[in-house]
């Protein structure tokens, strides 16, 4: 079983199914149809099989089993009750299930995501608008306090840009408009950025066709 | 009016056509070793880079965390060899993990790590452990925080925690330097808010390039400490720890596709402009 | 019994966790529940796995439209569990070589094609329609020379950089500051009980 | 893998027992599976230990001199459980290359007799102090240490005694004040809101401009008798945007009615297509045209991403809709449907929460609904009382935040202008610190 890892029986499948998929920028296929699910019994089975070594083996089978803390029956048996929804006269018990795990994790994130994503980010933006670095020459200091004013003076914009309580007339309206400019430069920048990385995506997949399937195919003859 | 007329008739191009452009635009420099690529480090790659280098060899390990799943390996994947290759060459001990929810990240994990690790003769569970997955990003990052033992019971090969050499002396995040998360998702940035926050610990983020421009936020105010941005962040720490890699390679066929779409926006911008204008 | 225990469970579980952030005292505790809510999420996980599977066998069984395509899903599902829990899941096992062989090119795959929709939506649907896509498009063209580190003459690297640290910081900081409000409204709406769409899934 | 997301909330149409049994039998059965790793468990683990410490042999060689510096701490800011425990290597361990190889950490608690090994830590590990974190132990009780020194060949000494020291329980993260208050007021506000929405107050909400937009992309449809394509995005119902979404298909669809025109709704959650079914038809009927409303003209296409866009664009292209509506939440399949919608000359209108695929929209589209702003045309239009109530109440917050940048940046610009050092108070009581202090 072992030595059969990184054949070459191995790449040719990889490189068909890469063409399987690539297939469907002709047009929907069979080819493609298959691939994709064919993928996903495979995601399954491999989700399955992490889950039990990683998760219930370790942390419910052992801790039962053998460290003896029945206290890990408690999750078993919530878990277990989620699978209730496929009876339809009991699928209410898995609601419980559903309600603890839900209502713990939204009160975890709330004071975590007060304290990481608001006051972090507000802390971040308490800058001054002048900064008189003695060491840098007048001009840097010129230019990092215009650049220190704008970042500041852009947040506060963009912050009166997502406020639905005042009517955005006048000169509140100019400034969420600034606001606006600033989150399309922002898009802008995202969406440079974007094309790197689906074009990287891209070139992963076809250094892998023109190297390692030409490689394997030249290791043939 | 040939030309301009030419251009408008274009729209209506059939899509295939641009396909082939772009299979063209990114197999040519494979070959042809064209066009040249002058790549600077910047700042954050170069501050994620030093906290890496300052880690004491042999000592408390740097915590890997692989995030991602197959979709962002073309990006992530690349990074993850060069800090591996940066780590094992200095004898930095690296303890592995994944919080990818498939799975999936585990995976690609247990098939990279072994393998650069094997290029530098470094040994499992001594100077590289790898400890698997959890499902749920944000309590496995919390719980790390109280004790290492309860989130991982045994490494992702089935070994009990406790009989790993490597992770003796670790216990919780005060035995570990800095985490650097390889995450095409939100993830990346909930490392700084969770675990970051509440037990200060130094995260360092390798994220996709869409990701990049989102989490600068997070560098600014210092709630992350270093930033691998996109294939070109993996080129950078390739240069900077002058390892040959992926990230390098890709580089060209990066520029031949980039001016290629600049010029596509171009072109299309002036065909709706010419068309807009004979309209009125 | 069928909504008032849900909420109740819900607001219990959901007050302890979001107090014992402020208290030390709690963290026995906090670590135990928190061991139990990544076991009930792991069960979650696997229960929709499991209706993904229950939706290809209906598909099957009753011989509907792309029936094959889900038997062949099936299959593969099969042959994996069978590799993993008796070949192991080592390296070198054939557990590995199937995510390496088909998992990992359909999924890089499926996302490579989106680099050329990129391309053909650069082409026929990118246009400079409105002054904010004007602004866009000017600021996203600058930033992809600068990435490529070409155009230093004309310093195009270093408006790049300006405007990923400028503009684009601002917007990004404000974006995060409204959706952390939202998601922690959100939250809170659950634990208090008054947003209750997850319990809409079971049978009344 | 969306499809998953979706799979969690499926479950309720009819169903039969057999998958529910199949589901409990396959877990009952795991673990007689023969596990392929050989697992020996933790209590031989431990055991082991035990054993090589035991063989320690009486000294042949000259014991290695002791450890002498031993600190012991209580752990700040826990539940009391746990001592931090430091101690500087022996004289004769120049970092671990010397005969010295381990040390071993006893403890005697209250109840104890004599001292037991708590943990062994190697002697290669770098830095010139070694700590361990003792946990599990109980509030104050003194607990005393010594450290053991050994090496290679067993040969050990013991260092003296150090302690009894007591871990103590605290109960406030004294540095998470700032957290603390943000949270209560966060939490007050947002409830007070909701309670004053219910309650009928007239909370006012500014009218979106993306709604004008919609309204005109509609209005210009209609009078060219052109169909209107309406996708109320690819997620499940429990997704805030998917919810705002159908707020907003009620009266596009009530607008249509009145104009007698024909709305399209292709749907790929198998929960969303029956909600939006019942949208459209009340809709219809609201207006006074319950006739006119078509059946198939809102239809379920296919669960998967990629082949739902397809199916749309296909039907872009047959259909040819003047209008195209985009609202709710997208993922990478943005790209193509914003394309074709473009490339057939539509007036598209787009909104979604999904930051990564507004920059597609805005270049794709007439005009773009950014994040939040959806739920805000969602409460503009529905009124209804816990979105609009929430919506105030972080409306609100945010001001607050606002108000106290605005302070805190005047301040440290005066500060730096005034006296060269910024008055970073703000900043002070904004900033987050780590919890275990």
């Amino acid at each position: 079983m072992a030595g059969i890892a990184d054949s070459v029986l191995w790449t040719f499948i990889a490189g068909f199914i890469t063409l399987a998929i690539f297939s469907f920028l002709y047009r929907d296929n069979p080819l493609y149809k298959l691939a994709e699910h064919i993928a996903v019994g495979v995601s399954v089975g491999f989700l399955v099989v992490t889950y039990y070594y990683n998760v219930f083996k370790p942390k419910v089978w052992d801790n039962v089993l053998h460290n003896g803390q029945f206290d890990y029956l408690i999750p078993l048996c919530l878990g277990l009750i989620l699978f209730s929804r496929f009876v339809p006269k009991y699928g209410w018990l898995s609601r419980w299930a559903l309600a603890f795990y839900i209502g713990g994790s939204s009160g975890l994130s709330i004071p975590s995501t007060l304290e990481g994503r608001v006051l972090g980010q507000a802390e971040g933006a308490v800058r001054s608008f002048v900064s008189l670095d003695p060491a840098k020459g007048g001009i840097a200091n010129l230019l990092s306090s215009i650049d220190a004013s704008f970042v500041v003076l852009g947040t506060i914009a963009c912050l009166v840009f997502f406020l639905f309580s005042v009517e955005h007339k006048g000169g509140i309206g100019r400034f969420a408009y600034f606001g606006r400019l600033c989150i399309m430069a922002g898009f802008g920048a995202s969406f440079g950025y974007t094309v790197m990385a689906r074009v990287s995506l891209l070139i992963g997949r076809i250094q892998y066709m023109t190297e390692d399937v030409v490689d394997a195919l030249r290791s043939l003859f | 009016m040939g030309f301009l007329e030419w251009i408008v008739r274009l729209q209506r191009l059939d899509r295939r056509i641009i396909f082939s452009f772009m299979f063209v635009a990114v197999t040519v420099p494979f070959y042809l070793n064209w066009p040249p690529v002058e790549i600077e480090v910047s700042r954050e790659v170069e501050d994620a880079y030093q906290i890496i280098d300052r880690i004491p060899p042999h000592g408390d390990p740097l915590l890997l965390s692989f995030d991602y799943d197959p979709a962002a390996a073309a990006e992530l994947t690349p990074m993850a060899e060069a800090v591996l290759h940066h780590c094992f060459s200095k004898g930095i001990r690296v303890l592995v993990i994944s919080l990818q929810y498939t799975g999936q990240g585990a995976g690609i994990a247990s098939e990279v790590v072994p393998r650069i690790a094997a290029q530098h003769g470094r040994k499992q569970d001594v100077d590289w452990a790898f400890l698997g997955f959890q499902p749920n990003a944000l309590i496995a990052m919390l719980q790390m925080g109280e004790d290492f033992k309860r989130t991982f019971p045994t490494d992702y090969y089935g070994t009990p925690f406790d009989e790993i050499p490597l992770v003796e002396s670790v216990q919780n995040y005060a035995q570990i330097p800095a985490v650097l998360t390889l995450a095409a998702t939100a993830v990346g940035e909930s490392w700084a808010i969770y675990p970051g926050s509440r037990y200060g610990l130094t995260v360092i983020a390798g994220v996709t390039a869409v990701y990049t421009a989102d989490i600068q936020p997070f560098y600014q105010s210092g709630q992350i400490k270093g930033v691998l941005g996109g294939l070109k962040g993996a080129a950078e720490y390739e240069k900077r720890v002058n390892v040959l890699g992926k990230g390098m390679a890709g580089m060209r066929s990066q520029k031949t596709v980039h001016y290629m779409i600049i010029l596509f926006i171009a072109l299309g911008n002036i065909a709706y402009w010419l068309s807009r204008g004979s309209a009125k | 019994m069928k909504t008032q225990l849900p909420l109740f469970i819900c607001a219990v579980a959901g007050i302890f966790m979001a107090v014992q952030y402020f208290v030390p005292a709690a963290l026995p505790a906090y670590e135990r529940v928190n061991d139990y809510l990544q076991i009930v999420y792991a069960f979650s996980i696997v229960l929709g796995v499991a209706s993904v599977v229950h939706r290809h066998g209906g598909r099957v069984q009753k011989r509907r439209k792309d029936w094959p395509y889900s038997l062949a899903a099936l299959i593969a599902l099969l042959f994996m569990l069978l590799a993993g829990f008796i070949g192991g899941r080592g390296r070198e096992t054939l557990f590995q070589a199937l995510f390496n062989a088909i998992l990992l090119p359909v999924q890089a795959t499926m996302f490579a094609l989106l680099a050329f929709y990129l391309a053909s939506a650069s082409f026929r649907a990118f246009r400079t329609r409105s002054t904010d896509a004007t602004v866009l498009l000017i600021a996203a063209v600058i930033v992809m020379i600068g990435r490529l580190d070409d155009g230093r003459a004309l310093g195009i690297p270093d408006i790049a950089r300006w405007i990923l640290n400028t503009p684009n910081l601002a917007a990004k900081r404000a974006i995060l500051i409204g959706v952390g409000l939202g998601m922690a409204s959100t939250a809170l709406k659950v634990v208090v009980g008054i947003e209750r769409s997850y319990l809409g899934s079971g049978k009344e | 893998m969306t499809w998953m997301r979706a799979g969690l909330l499926q479950g309720s149409e009819r169903r039969s027992l057999l998958p529910f049994l199949l589901g409990l039998l396959f877990f009952c059965s795991l673990p007689c599976v023969p596990t392929a790793q050989a697992e020996d468990t933790q209590g031989q683990a431990a055991d082991r230990v035990q054993a090589s410490l035991a063989a320690a042999s009486p000294p042949s060689a000259a014991p290695p001199s002791p450890v002498t510096d031993l600190e012991i701490r209580d752990k700040p800011l826990d539940a009391g459980k746990v001592l931090l425990v430091s101690f500087g290597r022996s004289s004769d361990d120049p970092g671990g290359q010397g005969a010295v190889t381990r040390y071993a950490l006893l403890r005697r608690g209250p109840a104890d007799t004599a001292f037991a090994v708590v943990k062994t830590l190697t002697a290669l590990v770098k830095g010139d102090r070694l700590s361990y974190e003792d946990t599990g132990l109980k509030p104050g009780a003194g607990y005393s240490y010594l450290v053991r020194t050994l090496t290679a060949s067993g040969v050990f000494s013991d260092g003296p005694v150090f302690g009894p020291v007591a871990p103590a329980r605290q109960w406030f993260f004294t540095n998470k004040i700032n957290t603390l208050i943000t949270t209560i007021l966060f939490v007050i506000l947002i409830l007070a809101y909701i309670r004053a929405a219910r309650r009928g107050r007239s909370l006012f909400i500014r009218r979106i401009a993306g709604l004008d937009a919609i309204d005109e992309a509609v209005g210009r449809c209609t009078e060219m008798g052109k169909p209107t394509l309406y996708i109320p995005g690819i997620s499940t119902i429990s997704d805030v945007a998917t919810i705002a979404s159908l707020n907003i298909l009620g009266q596009v669809a009530k607008k249509i009615a009145t104009y007698q025109s024909r709305i399209l709704v292709p749907n790929r959650d198998p929960f969303v297509y029956p909600v939006t079914q019942d949208v459209v038809k009340f809709a219809f009927a609201e207006a006074g045209y319950p006739q006119d409303f078509r059946e198939d003209d809102v239809y379920f296409v296919t669960n998967d991403q990629f082949a739902y866009a397809a199916a749309v664009c296909g039907t872009m292209v047959r259909e040819k809709p003047g209008a195209n509506l985009l609202l709710g939440m997208f993922f990478a399949e943005s790209l193509i449907l914003a394309e074709t919608g473009s490339s057939i000359g539509a007036i598209q209108i787009a909104g979604t929460d999904a930051i990564s695929q507004l920059p597609f929209f805005v270049t794709a589209c007439d005009y773009t609904i950014i994040g939040e702003e959806l739920y805000a045309a969602s409460a503009y239009i529905g009124r209804e009382p816990t979105l609009l109530g929430s919506l105030k109440g972080q409306d609100y917050f945010k001001l607050c935040v606002l108000i106290l940048i605005i302070i805190g940046v005047a301040l440290m610009t005066s500060g730096v202008l005034l006296r060269n050092q910024p008055f970073d108070w703000v900043s002070q009581i904004l900033k987050v610190r780590a919890a275990g202090g």
